[in-house]
């Protein structure tokens, strides 16, 4: 059941590690916690513009939340900041099982079924949320 | 080995249960033990036949309600090695810490010292943080060594004239390791100081003997020793009892009420302010006869045999790392370990879909993972019903994660 | 009348169990309520399939036992018509409202005065008088009317500007009489104070909409509202709760922990210290949903009725005096009475003889009793299960008793 | 079964309340309460060169505490006061079952049954050695 969970795509994507790291020149960063699982997420962003140029995350956390953060940027980096709202309900769609998700997003269709899981993937787009917010 | 395992294993109900299509391999048990069918017999007859408030009622139930509950104190306080009078009943180990922290805290004055560890389960941290905020206090943490003990070398550096109150794990529930109790009570001796122990992980391994101990306080949980939930045991001297003022207030704790003055009960009664937790209380003496009647000299080899077969599962894993005594001396079966950039959630998720059901991250002593520069561990705890398949499965489990990551 | 009593007397397993030979009659639901099958069964599931420590593991049972925790809260949260994150599940009623003593106390100042009533619960009075005891508070106790109601007249005495919160019965467990809440709202609202009420025993009669109420705070216990014991409800206004520090310290309740400093999780959590009381808040749950599926317009006239019945055959007897409201207006089937010149526990014992179990003694109020100048009341409190057949057999044990004594 | 607990020589006692009142000018009072059940007994007692004169009780309480109070009554006038300890552990004895109890002490035995009530019964034996105590 749960091997699913783990699936070729959400490994890959954990394990691609693209765009780890941290930005040399941020416009903004913001890190968040899950206290409950001790997962930390940092998110670096560039602004040109109200355009997110570049995205670097530094991720403590699980193979979900590496993938999240690695596919948030993927879909963010290039796209208007105020689009980060749409692309963090559509995740909670995917993991809702309510939209298929586009891109890599579909990759995490199997987390539906663990609750507890959730907040693993959600947390690096609270993260960029916040630095959003922060700039 | 002497132990009929699965004679054992029959009498915990759950351990029928399919996971995901498996058997169950229940190793959370630092987290939660299971009960066995003996605790949920006692809690029945109370809710079937004997319900009733306690202590203040003439009529059969309550005569009937109120011997339960006594007799369920008498059963821990045997467990305990320890007068009955001495026994409170709490809402849980965590409960039974903030009552120490309120009530004896309550006594301490501005610039004294409470001496914790780094490895403290965040219920023996955090009412004290509180206390040294509401009062003034300092908090002194003694070190930890690499192999996942309190350093007890470090209590003359810790250890002062002003320490009043030695608060430490008996047993850390991450890394396994026993506190060496005779040399933290040697050194609260000598400066006249009290010494509580947070008993959550040694309580489940059987029978103690807390006068031999010479301390002051213990505190468990029912629920991590195969009793129900909401129920958790303070014990403490009697002379300190006496002394101490209560922590919660209303029914049953008082001796008069008027609205300008209110005199208290003698302890215990004086600690168990309002309705105790009735029921969970029965099911947790039935649990501590229950863990009275076992063989433990034969349990304590079996739960060891088992945590060696661990150790040497995870030994030939070469990205397996312990975190905790590597040998078997002065451990318990607690067994934490990290893989080399493997998540301990997604180990444990990975375990979880063959059926092992361990705990994964900082298990409530974020100082500790701090202490190891780790954001978590997985973690498997064994009790009396697990078997050479729990481990096995267990051990499969790693090592298809690591494939699964590598 | 439409009420199947046969029917629900079915779903209590602990009726069937007889008394000294005699049919039980349990009419001290005051002290502790029973439990229905439906909630046993919730509780038996949870121990036999899902048992786990919640919200912090991700195997299959922790998911589970998180999931029937949660669920829970959102039952409770129906039941009292408010959103699921401004419920807290605590160790009790008591437990409750030394939670807002302690967390919500800690905001008041030396000379700030909480108003309370001659015939609150000890559980009602005791934390405030600690509280007022560390932190120099006033106490300013309402007075009570010779029907046993809090007499909202005597608002405008007691209510100053230096009143930060009122805390009252909203049923009281020895007249049965129920609060004027709208009375006692607007006397706070006039000066910007919080109105706290004590649920205990209002909750076990039905649904409550407390936005409706206009209050700030709600407290009520498991046991006396057909839940498990060890297990009590907090619920308070979502701005309240974040501007609140926590009470107790643990597991679960934090954000981030240091030695040097400690960060609160957010309300809920932050007052649910520990391992929560998982199985009897999964009981309380299923409680919660059985009394939400009862037609409490039936149900409330059938124990009117009792009330109606009992009240006659009282009357009947010369020597006996009621202690509460004489009519069924504003009041719930709490009827306490006196016997002249038979002590309370004597009319308890014998109608035990006789299979009535009711409470006799102070109950845990005596100011009330100070103000009524009485040692004490016999006490009788009626339950959806409760039939014609409790009532007179409670009478005629009542005539037994004046026969006796004569 | 408890019908036997108020049986007509218990009931007699209670009502015969021989002894009841505050006396005069006495060597010393005590007054006991048991604060679950609201119980409360005063004793009063004069003594003569270490014997007990006379007792009088108050007793706001059950039948059984007030039969108590008239069989304590009966049992220590006359007796020295070091005697008390030895009606103490008579009838705790009585309530034990280990005992019969001699005159009116024997009618507490059916209490044995009823543990809850044992403080009912002991509440004016706390109360005289109280006294005694203070003197
Ligand atoms: C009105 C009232 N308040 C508070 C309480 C205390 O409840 P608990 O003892 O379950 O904490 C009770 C019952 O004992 C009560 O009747
Ligand atoms: C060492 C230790 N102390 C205290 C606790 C707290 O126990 P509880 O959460 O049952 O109150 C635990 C378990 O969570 C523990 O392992």
């Amino acid at each position: 059941m749960n091997d699913a969970l783990y699936h070729d795509r959400i490994v890959a994507l954990a394990k691609s590690r693209t765009g780890a790291g941290r930005l040399p020149a941020p416009t903004a960063s913001a890190r968040r916690d899950n206290p409950l699982c001790g997962d930390r997420v940092t998110m670096d962003v560039r602004l040109e513009e109200g355009r997110i140029a570049e995205i670097a995350h530094e991720v403590r956390g699980c193979a979900l939340c590496q993938a999240a953060a690695v596919a948030l940027r993927s879909r963010a980096q290039g796209r208007p900041a105020d689009d980060v709202p749409v692309l963090r309900q559509e995740i909670e769609d995917v993991l809702k099982g309510t939209a298929a998700g586009e891109g890599n997003f579909a990759a995490f269709t199997p987390v539906r079924a663990y609750r507890s899981r959730h907040d693993c993937v959600l947390l690096p787009f609270e993260a960029l949320q916040a630095a959003l917010n922060n700039s | 080995m002497s132990v009929d395992v699965a004679a054992i294993r029959r009498q915990f109900p759950i351990l029928n249960r399919p996971i995901n299509g498996k058997p169950l391999h229940y190793l959370d048990n630092g987290a939660s033990a299971q009960v066995p069918q003996a605790v949920l017999d006692a809690v029945h007859a109370y809710e079937t036949t004997s319900r009733a408030n306690v202590l203040r009622g003439v009529h059969a139930l309550a005569e009937a309600a109120t011997e339960a509950y006594e007799n369920a104190r008498a059963e821990v306080a045997q467990f305990l090695g320890v007068p009955a009078e001495e026994v409170m009943f709490t809402g849980g180990c965590t409960a039974a810490i903030n009552l120490v922290a309120h009530s004896y805290g309550s006594l301490l004055r501005p610039g004294d010292e409470i001496v914790l560890s780094e490895l403290e389960h965040h219920s023996n941290i955090v009412p004290w943080y509180q206390l040294a905020q509401r009062a003034g206090l300092r908090l002194r943490p003694l070190p930890v060594t690499d192999e996942g003990r309190i350093d007890v070398a470090g209590l003359p550096q810790v250890v002062t004239e002003r320490t009043r109150l030695i608060s430490l794990a008996h047993v850390s529930n991450v890394t396994g390791a026993v506190l060496d109790v005779a040399a933290v009570v040697a050194a609260a001796r000598a400066v006249g100081a009290r010494v509580m122990l947070d008993g959550a992980q040694r309580a489940p391994h059987g029978p103690l003997d807390l006068p031999g101990l010479g301390i002051d306080f213990y505190a468990f949980a029912g629920h991590k020793a195969y009793g129900p939930n909401g129920i958790g045991v303070l014990w403490a001297r009697k002379e300190l009892l006496e002394a101490m003022p209560p922590f919660m207030g209303g029914g049953s704790m008082i001796g008069n009420v008027t609205f300008e003055a209110i005199t208290w009960a003698p302890p215990p009664r004086r600690f168990e302010a309002g309705t105790p937790p009735i029921g969970p209380a029965i099911g947790l003496g039935a649990a501590c006869r229950w863990m009275m009647e076992q063989d433990w000299t034969a349990l304590g080899g079996h739960e060891m045999a088992l945590t060696q077969r661990l150790m040497d599962g995870l030994a030939e894993t070469s990205s397996a790392r312990l975190i905790g005594p590597a040998g078997l001396q002065g451990r318990l079966p607690v067994i934490s370990f990290v893989l080399d950039d493997i998540h301990p959630h997604d180990v444990a998720q990975i375990l979880d879909s063959r059926g092992v059901a361990v705990r994964a991250g900082h298990h409530c002593a974020q100082p500790l993972m701090e202490r190891f520069d780790i954001s978590g561990t997985t973690r498997a705890c064994i009790a009396p019903y697990n078997d050479t398949g729990d481990i096995d499965a267990l051990i499969d489990g790693v090592r298809e994660t690591v494939r699964r990551f590598a």
